[in-house]
Order: C-alpha cells, then structure tokens, then sequence
C-alpha cells in the first residue's frame, strides 16, 4: 500500500513538473510580452509609451531574456516560496491569487457534489431499469446539461435572478462582504450567492457521471454474486443497493479525479460571465495581459490540483477496492 | 397431457413429495426469437433424497433451479407449469404446499423460502460471493435474515457453521474476502452460507464443476455428510454422470428444457431407454468408475434454442431416428419400469 | 434538410421562442411601468451645465466649515482646525444648484488595476494646476492660484495657494516641483524619454523655484499653450500620470525615503527586497502612485484607502482638501467612494441597470441604452447622455504611408478616392443601428460650439451618402473598370482592388460590426473591404509596423486638438489607428527620419505645431484652418459624431444632488471630473 | 463418434445468429436502441442542412439593414381566408423616441406571400451548380419592409435564419474535421500505447494524464493566441479545429488503448504476428477493424464536446471570428444583457447546438451499448 503510494506519488511529482514547463510555454506562446500589451492598454487610453520606456520596463521586468533563463528564474522564486510579482497587479502573485483560489474550490466541489446527487440515483435507476422510459428520460435530462452552452445560461440566470428574484448581480459576495473578514455572516453570504454558479457547472458534468455509473452498474447486475444475495432471499431494493451499486461506486470513485478539474477547468468561463471571484477571470486577463508569473501560477496550481485530485482518487479507490489493495500491496 | 410421473424411489415412495414440479414452462423471448430454456419439465423430489439432474451444457437444468427459486434472469419468465412446495410445519407436522411458480417474484413469501427454505449453491464460487464483503458478512447477513438472532450470536453461529462445512480457523477466515480463499473453501463457505438456516432443500448447481478433482471429492463428501446430519433434500444439477452415480438416488435427464427419462440411479445406469440417455453413457468408458472425465460430446451439436426441431427435440441427432415418427409428433414421458419413465417412441 | 424535417425544427424552434418570449412579456411588464414613470420626461439629453471655480476673492466665503467625522477629530485633537487645513487660499467652487449635505457612500464599480481612470475621472478633483471650465473651452486656476505668463511666453509663474497642504498635513509648495523635475523627471531610470509637455518645438523647458509658493516655468521659446497644456490630460496634469513618473509635482517630503539620491544604496536594496519588487525603480512608481499607494500624500478631494489592485477600490475623504463651496464647506460632501471589481463589462452594466451604483458613467454601453430606460423606475436612477464635442464616436483613418502595396499606397494618397469612400458610407444606417440614432453623421471636426470648429458647412463636408457622385470620382479617378460582381478592378491588371480596415473588438464603439455594415454599403461603390478584428497589442504592433491600410477608432480628445493631436494628424507611433507611421517619425525627427508628408498634411502639422507659440486668438485660427484641411482632404473618414458612445451614458440615482443634465464629456475634460464630482451630495 | 447420426445442416435462422459479422450484430442491436435511431436521424438532417445551407438560407447573410435592426421573428399564416397560401405580413419598423427600442408594427393588409423555390441570391448548390433558387423566399427582396424574417433580425438587422444555416454548415464541418484529427492521433497512438506497451505506453500515458492535468481554457487560449492573427478566416478555421483535436484526442486514445490491451493475446491476433505480419499491419489491417464499432462510438461522443468547445472558444473571442458565421460566432452576439432583455430570440443559435450535442450524445450510445453492451 505505502509502496503504492509512493510510487503514485513519484509519478504525481514529475507530472507537476512537467505542467510547470508546459505552462510557462503555453504562456510565452502568444507574441509579445507583458510590456506590448501594456503599451497597447496605455495606447488606447490615448497615453503614450515611448520606445525607450518600454526598453527600460522590459529591463525592470526581466523580460526579453531567453524563455528558459526567465523559467529557471521562475523555479528559483517558487523554490524560495515567492510565485514571484503579478505585473498587472503589481502584487506578489500568491497575494492576487489569495482566497480567490479557495472560491474556486468551493465553487467547484459545490458543483461537483450537485452532480454527484443527481448522477448516482439517476445513474442506478436508468441502470436498473435499462431501455425504460425513465432510463431515456434520465438520460435526457442528464444530458440538457451537458448541452447547453453554459456560458449563455449563465448570462440568462443572471439576468433572470435579477429580474424575478431582484438577486443581487454577480459575484459570490454582496459588496459588504466583498473583502471583509471571514465570519458566519460572510459564510451564510457565500452560501447564498452558490447555488447559481453550482447548477451552471454542476449540470455539465452529471451526464457524463451518469454515463459511468450506469455502465459501471450494468456490469455487475450481470455478477452471479448478485444472484446469490438473492437466494438468500435479501428484498431486491436491498440487494442493488448493498452489493452491485456499492461494488460500482469503485471505479466511480476514481473519476474525481478528472471531475473536479474539469469543473474548476469549465467554471472559468461560468466565473467570468458570473463575475466569480475565482482564478477563473484572474487568469482570463492575466493570460490576455502576458502577465507571466500570474498567469503561470494559476495554470500550475489547477494542474496541480488535478495531479492531487487524480493521486487522492486512486488512493481512494485502493483503499475502498479491496481486490486492487490486494494486488497492489 | 403429461401429469402421470411414475413416483420415484422406494426410499420415499412412502413421504409426500417435498417438491414437485409440473410441466414448467420458463422462456426468454429475445430480438432473434423465443428461447425456450424450459419447455415442460415436471419431476418430483422427495425430502432426503438426491435428484441428480443430468443433461449437456444449455439443455436447462439452471433455468429450472432458478425457475424454482424465482430468480430467472429478465426478461425470463414462467410462462406454464406449477412448482408445488411443501413448506416445513411448525411443529414437526408437513406444513403447508405451496405453488411457488404462483408466488410474485420477490413478494415476501418467497423471499421467506428463499435461502431459509430453499438454499442454492453454484458454479462459480469465486464470482458468487461480493468481491467487497468479507464472507463472514455475507453469511451472517443470510442467518440474520431469516432467523431472529443478534449480530454476535449471528456472527458466531456462522463461525459454527465454517467449522462445520471444514474450514480451518473459521474466527480468521469469517473476516477474510472471498478471494483471499482457495477454490475449495470459497466452495465450503459457499455451503455454509447455503445451510446456514437449515434449509429442507439445498439445490446445487454444477458444484463442483469449478474445482479440481480432489477438492471435488471432499466438497461431495461433505455434502453427502451434510444431508445425513440435517436430512435435507438436496437437488444436484450437473452434466457429470460420474457425480451423479456417486450422488443421486434418482436421476433426470434433460435435453432441450424437457426431461426425457428419469429414474432410480440403478436403472438408468444399467438400464437406460432413450437413445439420448444411453449416448451420454456410452460416453463414458466405465460405469461407476471413480474417473472424473469429462463427457465427450455426442454426435452433432445441441440445436441452437430458437428453433427447437419439431417433433422429438433429439430427432436430428438420433441414431434410432425414425422418419415421419419422431420429426412429426412429440413424445411426452411414459412410464417404462418400476418408477422409470423415458420420452421416446421405442417404447410404445 | 428534408421538408419535413425542415418543418419539425421550425416547430422546435418555435417551442424554444416562445419560452423566449415569456421572458421578453415578463420584461415588457417591467418596462411599462418604467416608461410610465419616464413618460412626459424630456430627452435624454439635457442642456449643457456644471460648477463654477470662484476666482473673484470677494466671493470667498468668511469661514469653513467641515464634514461631521473631521469636526470630530478636531475636539478631539487629532487634526488641526478647518481654517489651518485649508489655508489661506481656499479653491472655491459654486455648486451647480445647491448647498449640498454631508455624508455617504458613493457605489460604483471598476475592472480592475488597469481602470485607474474610473477613479480618477470621478475623484481626483481633479487636481490639475489649472483646469477646464465646464465648457471644456476656458482654462481656469485650480490647485494652482494663477498663471501669470511673462517674456512673451518664454516664462510662466505659476503661483500656488498658501497654506495649501498634502493629505497628511505637510506644506504643499515649491519644492515639491522642484523635487519632480529634479530628481524625478530628469532621473534617467524613471524617466528615459522627456515628455513633449515640458517642450515647445522640441527643445526642453526647466522648472525652477521663485519662492515657496511661487514655481517658474522656463523655455527656450515661447509656450502659449502651457496653461491648455497644464488643464489637459497630459504628462503635467496632476497626479494621475505620477504612476509613470509625470505631473509636474510630487510630494517630496515622502519620496524622497525611495529615491536613490537620498537613501543609501543598501538601505534602498532592503526596501526594494522587502516590498518584493525587481527594482528600486518599480518601487518608486509604484509608491508614487495615486490608485496604488494608500500612503501617497495625494492633492485630491478623496484619497485612496484601500488599493486598486484589491476586490474594492475604496477612497475616503482628504481631511486636507483645498476645495470647499461657496458657504465655506470643504468638500467633497460624499464620505467615501467604493469602486467594487467587476468581472466583466456585462456585470458592470447588470448592476447599474440593477441600482447597485449610484453613479456609474464609465463601462456603461450605449447599446444597452433601452434595458437602462426601462428599469429607470425599478433601479431608482436616471439616465442622462452625454454626447462628446468631437467629431468622431467612429473614424477610419487611411494609412499614407501604405507602401506593401504600391496600388493601394497610389489610392490612399488620393483625396477623390479619399473622398468617394467617404461618400460611400450610409451614415444614418450606421447612426440608427449603432448609436440608436443618437448621434450625428459627421466629418471629423468637432462640435459646432467648439472654438476650433470652422464652420457649420464642415459638418456634411464629404460625409453624406452620395452613391452617383462617389462612382463618378471613382470612375475619373481611373478605377472605371469592374469584374462580373461589380467590383472595381486594380489599375495594374493584378485583378479586384481590395482593401483592408483593422478593427478592435471589445471597445466603446462596436468598430468591427461597424465595419462589415460598411464593407456592405461599400458594394454598391465597387469597393471590396476585407475586415479584420484584431486584438489590441496586435494592432499596435502592425499600426507601427506599417502594416495597417485602414484603421477604425474614434477621436475623443481631438475636441482639443492642440493638447490631443493624435487623432487629427499622425502624431504618436502607438496608435491602435495611424494615418501615416512614417509621417510621425518625420514630425518629431523634424524631418531627419521618416517620410515627408504630402503638402496639405505638412501644412497641418506646420499650423499645429505653430499654434503653441502664438496667443490664443491666432491660435484659435489656426485650429480652425487645421480642421478645414482635415475636412477638406479626408486623410481621416468621419462616420458618426458628437455621440454618446464613448462613456457618454450615464447611470445617477435620483436621490443625488448637484447633477448636470448634460456635461462635456471628453478626455481632457476627466469627465465627470469636469462637473466637479466633490459637490456632488445625497439629498436623503 | 462423429460418424454417428445424421445432422442437417443448420438451419437459416441458425447461420444468421453465429454468421452475423461484428458489423450485423452492432446493427441489429442498434436497431432496437429507438432513441439512437432518431437521433441518427436528426444527425442526418444536420448534415443535410450543411450541404444545402444556401438553398435552405432564403437572404444573404451578410445583409445588413437599419430598418429592420433586431426584428422579432415574423409569424408565418398558413391560409389566407380558406386557401391555402403561407404568407406574412409587411412590417414597419420606428425607434421610439421614448424607449429607444425599435419597434415593428405588422400591417395586416399587406400580405407578402411566401413562395417555395423562390428566386433569391445567387450561389452554388453544393458548391457545383449555379442557381438563384432557394427553399423559400417572398418578391420584397432587400426591401426592409417586404420581406420573412421566421427567426427575426440582428442588430445590424441581417436575418437569422439564414446565418443560422451557414452557422450550422461552419460549425458542424469544424466538429467533423476536429473529430477526423483526434481520431488519428487517438487511434495511432492509443494503438501504439496498447499494441507495444512497456516503455512508449508509458510515455504516452503520462503525456495523457499530463494533457488532462493541464486546464483546457489556458491550453485553448495559448494556442489560440498564438495563431498569427493576420491569417485569413479559413486558415484560423483549420487552425482552431486542430487545437480543439489536440485536445481531443486523448479519450480516443484511451478507448483504443484499453481495447488493445485486452485484444493484443487475442489469438488471431497472435496469429497475424506467427504469419508474419508488420506491427503496423497487424494493427491496422487486423486489430482496429476487429473494434471499428467501438471507436465510431467513441468518435460520436466526441463530436459533441468538439461543438461545445468550438462555442466556447468563440465565446473567449479566440474562435473564429466575423465576418465567418458560426454557432459559436452566433451565440457570442448574443451573449449580452440587451439580448436577453429585449431581443430574446437572437439566443436561438443555442437551439440547434442543444439538439445536436444530444442526438450525437445519444447517437454515440446506442452505437457503443451496440457495439458491445456491457461498456
């Protein structure tokens, strides 16, 4: 077991590493850099920088520099704890970045645990009662979500909740709550702000939870231990629910790991229509700015998150299947 | 048409039938066509005797355990047929028959037989208990189903009964999962958990196909123990005649989801009738040997079940076939000796 | 699509429309009651009005008084009296329509760290030395106590308010200049480039102290802009530039803790480490800047509390405000102002359309005029339009110095092909669709009441729809010749003439829909126009590159178009739209690089840059005579003008006072900035 | 004893359950999933919508008009008085002054007849045959007042029908192309994977996880922004459709990879290698047809999340961008407060994305449960 873990571990180092580089590249892709775009924002607003300021700006920042120099500058901040200086926001990155990425979390497990209580009863029964009517219809509805392009429902939500519910636009705080200490009224004021944003992404996901689940189910239901459980003569209800579904929710399990980044993943653009304050919108300009260190940061944090998220999965499967314990211990 | 079954073996002849089946009709309608898994078969079983049913792979014999039990796979269903059981009296006294073909399929009264009364033991032992749960738990789950027992005591009687069907250090093994145990003991767990209740009927389907031939040994010992010390009926599906010769008391041959002869053990050994029966045992070289062997198989393959020939299901692989007899009518079980039917117009 | 299939997903459709609809009836309910309210109202756009600047000391009220909070702390010792606060030399405004009342909390919302001008258009005083009446047309004192020119423009003195003081109590004076231009100013790290501002014909002027509260400003040759140039948004115009190092002033008492001339190398190395920053000079700036540094002795009505880089940008009232009313009060009236981060511009809009703010002009969409109006009731806010003073919401600007394509270059340099495009363009399409109708089909020069205008018949010069006449100029022009789709073919036989417009999404103005109606109405002159929406540092990079054929922007700011040239002559090399790259280099090179413009333009640029060394009345002939160039010779399209498009609509709840039903709305005008925000108050 | 006893041949029924070919079994259980049918259906009319998007679009798309800026969609009467004649009615169309909305009166005498086949734009059908002709169409031409609007106007008043055809025609080709791209890399490399496994599985397994690790938007976005912006329409078509399919590909991968590995001891497989067969003919010539079904399946599920992401791109203004026309450029128009506030109908663009996300959906699982049930 431990061994396991550690392997996994090991494995789950080098991919971290790896979407470090990867996302320090993807970030120095676009043409440009901090500066062009700065110049550009300044440029618009009718304000002038002239060559020679942009030169010492570059000088100031770093930039210009080899990609790889300004990378292993970055490893050495990070090493040092330092995510370095976000440009735009002239703040250190782990200050912008601050509770924004706990919201994000939030958010996301909000809407992961919505598609968890819609995708396994729905997953069981269309499973159970597979090619009924309620399996088509479960299907369906576990679909719509998949369907609709979420940015728009959003939109429409927003707007909606205003106009029906005189909800207040955006946001998952009030304005008074915006930066204020964290306290049971600031909770309860989070909370309510929740649910719109969890339905928008929750609903994307269930259908693909569905999907596992019922195949997952639909594999057992054929077992002859099923068949057993029946002999004994358990109520029916009892022995879906004891044997084949628990035997399925394994493999389910593990898919929280590529769950919950898919969400955190979509709930960028929700966040940007929502106006969340997560590390959606965040990155969104940062990525738009070339605001380098920021934007790399978020990018490695969510892929870390992933890594960790898929590492727990697994664990989580060994330790709740107890065939693969045994095989891999 | 086919009520008259000749009563089966003296031993019993005296007791009522435990369990008697009639002319059951169990189909599985499929997008290809109807499959008839179970085409009228009737027999009786008798409280302490072995009825070993015989028959190739697909001739069956699991659909009519698991017809008996009502747990046939959808979209099966009964579509015919009565299965009278003689549930155990209160107090001793033969308590009352009844018609579990009638039963809804998981209304409380059968779920009541179920595992209490009615037990079932199958092919694979790896695959039939949860791979999740301990087997103690599994079995302790069935006692305190049907018996109004606490956990511990629950608990203790299973570690009992692991003793009892040979597991060694039963205290251990209860918390142990299935595969963390050997063929062998799956298979005795397995027995445990079927007799935990003390059923009046145990049917064992191919119990020992899985296993190899010494294990297969010991787990028939145990059976054969078992019925002697709890004095239950046991009903053995298998497509190993050797088993059966070792097992049975009487024997029913199945083919095509009908029984074509049935009888004494002896009589259908030394004497059998249907050319189907005697094909099956000709098939193995020496009668009574201790030789596991398994059949080679007759001639031509069983007819795939959508379409079942006309006439007598065995026509096309007969050897004593008989133009515009058998491929016209169908045969239906007529009594050929003492207590010894066979389906077949030879013995007209 | 099979018919029947076709059928069954009109129906589809059709199902998902009325669920659509629904929503539209239940808007409709709102909307009526809206209108009812709005009913009888007059148009949304009012008549011109502001606060005045009292300059007559006669006037000047006999004794101050302050808000509630600061009394307070007066008793209670923390802060000296009123009287000392001020000063001497109170800056008195005259309130639009009242006295107003103390207290509140003006709500508004800002995009993050690079909106700075959100809250220093609406809280910065504005702290310019000088400033615009509400006009936008005089230039009257405002930190500053007076501008005296001397030596025929070569000098200036500028005398300051006595007893003036930063916001943390220190003595704002002439040391605080010198301490900019010394040290600031010409410290080549924070300043590479010498701004124009500080220039007149290119050749440097010096700041120099008179006496603590008099400041010189000296050039080479006369500079008779200065006092416009002091008023406008340019690098001498307060403290919003400070964050690059300009405005002209700095407090030097706390500065200087940052600046290498005054600490130690080492002692600054520690600051820099500590503040994580990469060099001492990103510190400096960054300690220097309004928006971002809470510690920053500021000049300004309200001063920053919490940053512009956090979820609220709040501002709180200088106890130290040299401004105060005619009754004595020392403004502003508003306690504080919380600017809350928006996301996206369509939170920004959703909430001031839900009455979340109270005051909201910046970010608000003009396309969104018609949910605004109808849920004025519901929102309880008013909208007003504020239409700006320069001739171009939208312009397309030809690139001169085109020169990938030598047949496009030959055009462009063309005026009749200039002038037939411009013909081309259905102006009131374009109004109705995009401006709602609210703004006018226009050349480039501005307003008629703008003193540079030269005329009312400038106004439709070459900027009517004129199909016939255009193909006619077209045809003599020697572009007669069309392929089988009617389009005009290249006189070099390489085949169809197509040309290029560059467009930037995600603006004011919808530039690149704008555009595709244009490349619509341009078929019926025979012109291809490829459009192309490309981000922001992309156009900058091509406009410079030279890459750029036809550009599309708009010339707020040109209203004043000797302090923002940029939009009336290539003036800048960063411009998102450029008529001519090289031209500019030629301009400031003064001739050494770059490409000599042709000879109307170069008459532009001449009259321009002489117009800073004659007084105000040749100058005010020269604006005139640059603007009929520009009209006459079309280097720039006007399509659509004096619109609200740009920051023109604006969102104020009913229960604020002191409101301008219309203001002048510019740039240079720091709008609202221009309406003296400091005076606005919560009637309830 | 085979000697023994005739048997007859098996009968036709018989051949046909253990003759049928993988192909027929997939399709005969395919058959019985109604759903999956109907949904192939719809799919069908999909593509037949792309083929014929300029006969079915009845204006030019690009067609803009200020008289009739956001126009509500017009209401089709099927029967003038008894007969049975599909007209509407003409509309003006006037800013109130009050409002600044637009609003569109319909004037009941003047009755604008549709007509079927009518003559319209000029195009190609199919891209082949010149011809004016279209579905429908009335006589008004580009005149603002008489002419159909079933779906109503944008703001620049150009009609949203016909750009919703063109849309359609843009959008489900970009899908098919990303989904012919991921296949590729999926099926190579997912079969490399699993045919050879050891070191390259490995490699190409931690590149999976590593691509799934990595948020989909920052990859989309970096790679979209480093698209040379001066590239034509077309190229950033092709261009954004091999960046979906990048990202695309790795559930393919896994799919195939998973069969491999199960197939790879498969005797014929074996045998295949015995007689000598290249690894790469072994893989493609015996193995991948063996599970065509399950990668068609999985291919159909795909395409869904290619259209999604073809929004969403667009959405983020990295996608393809006007004067192209595509759903995800459609519903960017409309993705402001003004549509969802007075002119709903320009979210219909959703519509068609909803039913075709599901019936490819549903489509894609009646083609695996087909293709074998238990997955």
């Amino acid at each position: 077991m431990l061994a396991y873990i550690g392997r996994r571990a090991v494995l789950a180092i080098f991919t971290v590493w790896a979407i470090s580089v990867l996302a320090f590249v993807i970030i120095q892709l676009p043409p440009g850099d901090y500066v062009t775009s700065y110049i550009a924002q300044m440029a618009s607003m009718g304000s002038v920088v002239t060559d020679e300021e942009a030169q010492n700006l570059r000088i100031q920042y770093g930039l210009g520099q080899p990609i790889y120099v300004q990378y292993l500058k970055w490893m050495r901040l990070i090493a040092q704890g330092n995510f370095g200086m976000s440009m735009e926001w002239r703040r250190p990155v782990t200050e912008v970045i601050g509770e924004r990425l706990w919201l994000t979390v939030v958010v996301s497990v909000a809407a992961l645990t919505l598609t968890w209580v819609l995708a396994l009863p729905i997953g069981i029964y269309s499973a159970v009662r597979q090619y009924s009517a309620g399996d088509y219809l479960a299907t369906f509805v576990g679909f719509i979500g998949l369907a609709v392009p979420n940015f728009l429902l959003a939109l429409v939500l927003l707007y909606l909740g205003f106009v029906l519910f005189n909800a207040h636009i955006g946001g998952l705080f009030s304005p008074e709550f915006s930066d204020a200490p964290w306290s049971g009224a600031r909770v309860w004021d989070l909370l309510k702000h929740l649910p719109i944003p969890a339905v928008i992404l929750g609903l994307a996901g269930t259908a693909q939870q569905i999907r596992i689940m019922r195949a997952n189910l639909l594999d057992e239901l054929r077992k002859p231990y099923v068949v057993t459980a029946r002999s004994k003569g358990l109520p029916e209800s009892r022995v879906i629910t004891k044997y084949p579904v628990r035997v399925a929710l394994n493999p389910f399990a593990s898919t929280i790991g590529y769950t919950l980044p898919y969400i955190v993943s979509g709930s960028i653009i929700v966040s940007l229509v929502l106006g969340l304050p997560t590390v959606g919108p965040l990155l969104l300009k940062a990525l738009i700015a070339q605001d380098m260190f920021l934007a790399g940061t978020i990018v490695l944090l969510l892929g870390v998150m992933t890594v960790i998220g898929t590492l727990v999965s697994d664990i989580l499967l060994v330790w709740i299947d107890p065939r693969i314990r045994l095989e891999e211990t | 048409m086919m009520g008259d079954v000749v009563p089966s073996s003296s031993a019993s002849s005296s007791r009522e039938a435990l369990l008697s089946v009639r002319n059951l009709k169990t189909y599985f309608p499929q997008d290809e066509g109807l499959v008839k898994a179970v085409d009228g078969v009737s027999f009786d079983l008798y409280p302490g005797v072995t009825l070993g049913v015989v028959g190739e792979s697909g001739c069956g014999k699991s659909v009519t355990a698991r017809s008996i039990l009502r747990i046939v796979d959808r979209p099966g269903r009964i579509v015919e047929g009565e299965i009278q059981f003689r549930r155990p009296g209160t107090n001793g006294g033969g308590g009352q028959v009844v018609d579990l073909a009638k039963l809804a399929p998981n209304g409380p009264e059968i779920r009541s037989i179920r595992g209490a009364e009615i037990a079932l033991i199958f092919q694979e032992p790896m695959s039939s208990f949860s791979p999740v749960h301990s087997v103690g738990n599994q079995i302790i789950e069935a006692i305190r189903l049907h018996q109004p027992v606490g956990r511990r005591e629950a608990r203790a009687k299973t570690i009992e009964m692991l003793r009892r069907v040979g597991v060694s250090s039963p205290e251990q093994r209860v918390d142990q999962l299935a595969y963390q145990l050997s063929g062998g003991l799956r298979q005795r767990a397995m027995i445990a958990m079927a007799l935990s209740c003390q059923p009046t009927l145990l049917i064992a389907d191919e119990p020992t196909t899985a296993l190899d031939v010494t294990t297969q040994t010991q787990i028939l010992e145990l059976m054969r123990q078992l019925q002697q010390e709890d004095g239950m009926a046991i009903m053995l599906i298998t497509h190993d005649l050797g088993v059966v010769a070792e097992m049975a008391t009487d024997v029913a041959v199945m083919y095509l989801g009908r029984v074509v002869e049935q009888g004494p053990v002896d009589a259908i050994f030394h004497a059998p009738r249907h050319p189907y029966t005697q094909a099956l045992l000709r098939s193995i070289p020496r009668i009574r040997s201790r030789s596991r062997e398994r059949l080679t198989p007759i001639a031509g393959s069983v007819p795939h079940p959508y379409d079942r020939p006309t006439g007598c299901p065995f026509h096309p692989r007969c050897t004593d076939f008989m133009a515009g007899t058998c491929d016209r009518q169908e045969p239906t079980l007529r009594p050929v000796g003492d207590q010894h039917a066979v389906s077949c117009f030879l013995y007209r | 699509m099979t018919k029947l299939g076709r059928t069954l997903r009109i129906r589809t459709l059709r199902s998902r429309l009325t669920a659509a609809l629904v929503v539209g009836a239940l808007i409709g309910v709102i909307a009526a009651g809206a209108l009812a309210q709005s009913a009888g109202k007059s148009a949304l756009i009012g008549k011109l009005e502001g606060p005045e600047v009292v300059t007559d000391s006669a006037k000047f009220p006999k004794t101050l008084k302050e808000a509630p909070q600061l009394a307070a702390l007066v008793k209670a010792g923390k802060l000296p009296p009123v009287s000392e606060r001020v000063g001497q030399d109170p800056l008195v405004i005259k309130p639009l329509h009242e006295i107003g009342k103390y207290g509140g909390t003006w709500r508004g919302g800002f995009t993050g760290p690079a909106d700075f001008w959100n809250g220093y258009r609406c809280c910065s005083g504005p702290d310019h030395l000088m400033f615009w009446d509400y006009t936008g047309d005089k230039v009257m004192p405002n930190l500053a106590r007076g501008l005296e020119m001397q030596d025929g423009g070569r000098a200036w003195l500028l005398h300051l308010r006595r007893g003036m003081k930063w916001s943390d109590g220190k003595p704002f004076t002439a040391d605080d200049f010198v301490f900019w231009f010394e040290d600031i100013y010409r410290n080549k790290d924070l300043i590479p480039t010498p701004s124009a501002a500080m220039a007149i014909n290119g050749k440097q002027g010096v700041i120099e102290k008179v006496d603590t509260h008099t400041v010189r400003f000296k050039f080479p040759e006369p500079y008779f802009m200065l006092p416009d140039v002091l008023a406008g948004s340019t690098d001498l115009g307060g403290q919003w530039s400070a964050y690059r190092g300009m405005g002209g002033f700095a407090p030097a008492h706390y500065l200087k803790q940052f600046h290498p001339k005054y600490v130690g190398e080492a002692e600054l190395d520690r600051k820099v480490k500590e503040a994580k920053f990469d060099s001492w000079v990103r510190m400096f700036l960054a300690k220097n800047d309004w928006a971002l540094n809470p510690e920053l002795p500021v000049l300004s009505p309200w001063k920053t509390m919490t940053p512009i880089n956090t979820p609220t940008w709040t501002l709180e009232r200088n106890p130290y405000s040299v401004f105060v009313d005619t009754a004595g009060n020392q403004l502003p009236y508003i306690d504080r102002v919380v600017l809350t981060l928006a996301e996206n511009l369509e939170v920004i809009n959703l909430r001031a359309i839900a009455g979340e703010y109270d005051f909201q002009q910046r970010h608000i969409e003009l396309g969104k005029l018609p949910v605004f109006i109808e849920n004025q009731a519901r929102g309880g806010y008013k909208v007003y339009l504020d239409p700006g003073d320069y001739g171009g919401d939208m312009i397309i600007k030809f690139n001169l110095n085109y020169d990938a394509d030598p047949e496009i270059a030959k055009w462009f340099n063309t005026a009749d092909f200039r002038r037939a495009l411009a013909l081309g363009i259905d102006r009131d399409q374009i109004n109705e669709t995009f401006w709602l109708g609210t703004g006018t089909p226009s050349s480039v020069v501005p307003a008629d009441s703008n003193k540079y205008n030269p005329g009312p018949q400038y106004r439709k010069m070459w900027a009517t729809l004129d199909v016939k006449k255009a193909n006619e100029m077209l045809d003599q022009i020697g572009l007669a010749k069309k392929d089988a789709q009617g389009y005009r073919l290249r006189s070099d036989g390489k085949g169809r003439l197509r040309i290029e417009i560059m467009t930037l999404g995600g603006q004011f103005v919808q530039f690149t829909q704008i555009a595709e109606m244009i490349r619509e109405q341009w078929k019926k002159i025979g012109i291809d126009l490829t459009v192309q929406e490309v981000e922001r540092s992309l156009a900058l990079k091509r406009t410079a590159a030279n890459e750029q054929q036809l550009g599309a922007w708009n010339n707020d700011g040109s209203e004043h178009l000797f302090t923002f040239p940029l939009h009336v002559f290539p003036f800048e090399l960063a411009a998102v739209a450029s008529s001519g790259p090289l031209y500019v280099k030629w301009f400031h090179s003064a001739g050494a690089q770059g490409k000599e413009p042709e000879p109307r333009m170069r008459e532009l640029m001449e009259k321009w840059k002489k117009a800073f060394g004659v007084p105000e009345k040749e100058r005010i002939q020269l604006g005139k005579d640059i603007w009929k160039i520009a009209a006459e010779d079309v280097f720039i399209i006007g399509v659509i003008g004096m619109g609200p498009a740009s920051m023109g609509v604006r969102v104020v709840k009913n229960n604020m006072g002191n409101i301008p039903s219309r203001q002048y709305n510019s740039p240079d005008g720091k709008t609202p900035g221009i309406s003296r925000p400091a005076t606005f108050f919560y009637k309830k | 004893m085979a000697e023994q006893g005739p048997i007859p041949a098996a009968d036709a029924t018989k051949q046909r359950i253990f003759v049928a070919s993988q192909w027929q079994l997939t399709w005969w259980r395919f058959r019985k999933h109604r759903v999956a049918v109907a949904s192939a259906l719809v799919v069908a009319g999909f593509y037949l919508a792309v083929l014929g998007a300029d006969f079915l679009a009845y204006a030019d798309p690009d067609a803009s008009e200020a008289q009739r800026s956001l126009m509500p969609p017009q209401r089709v009467y099927w029967f003038d008085g008894w007969r049975f004649r599909p007209h509407v009615y003409a509309v003006k169309g006037v800013r109130d002054q009050q409002s600044f909305r637009r609003v569109y009166r319909a004037d009941p005498d003047q009755k604008i007849p549709i007509r079927f086949f009518a003559e319209g734009f000029e195009y190609r059908f199919l891209g082949v045959i010149p011809t004016t002709r279209h579905l429908i169409g009335v006589d008004g031409g580009l005149d603002a007042t008489k002419t159909i609007f079933l779906l109503g106007t944008d703001v620049q008043g150009r009609d949203l029908w016909s750009r919703l055809m063109y849309g359609t025609r843009i959008s489900l080709t970009i899908g098919l192309f990303g989904v012919t791209v991921s296949l590729l890399l999926g099926v190579v490399l997912g079969g490399i994977s699993g045919f050879y496994g050891g070191m390259i599985d490995t490699v190409i397994q931690r590149t999976i996880e590593i691509l799934r690790s990595i948020p989909t938007i920052p990859l989309w976005m970096g790679l979209a922004a480093a698209l040379p912006r001066e590239w034509s329409v077309l190229q950033v078509y092709f261009a954004i459709t091999i960046i979906i399919s990048l990202l695309g590909w790795t559930e393919l991968a896994r799919v195939v990879r998973g069969r491999f590995l199960s197939m790879r001891e498969e005797d014929f497989v074996v045998s295949a290698r015995l007689v000598g067969c290249t690894q790469m003919r072994t893989i493609f010539v015996h193995m991948v047809p063996s599970f065509m079904s399950h990668i068609i399946a999985a291919t159909t599920l795909a395409l869904p999340a290619m259209i999604i992401s073809e929004t969403a791109l667009s959405f983020l203004g990295l996608g393809l961008r006007p004067p192209a026309i595509s759903w995800g450029v459609l519903l960017q128009h409309a993705q402001n407060v003004q549509t969802v506030a007075i002119s709903p109908w320009l979210m219909l663009p959703a519509v068609p994305v909803i039913i075709a996300v599901m019936a490819f959906n549903f489509l894609g699982d009646g083609l695996r449960d087909a293709a074998d049930p238990y997955t």
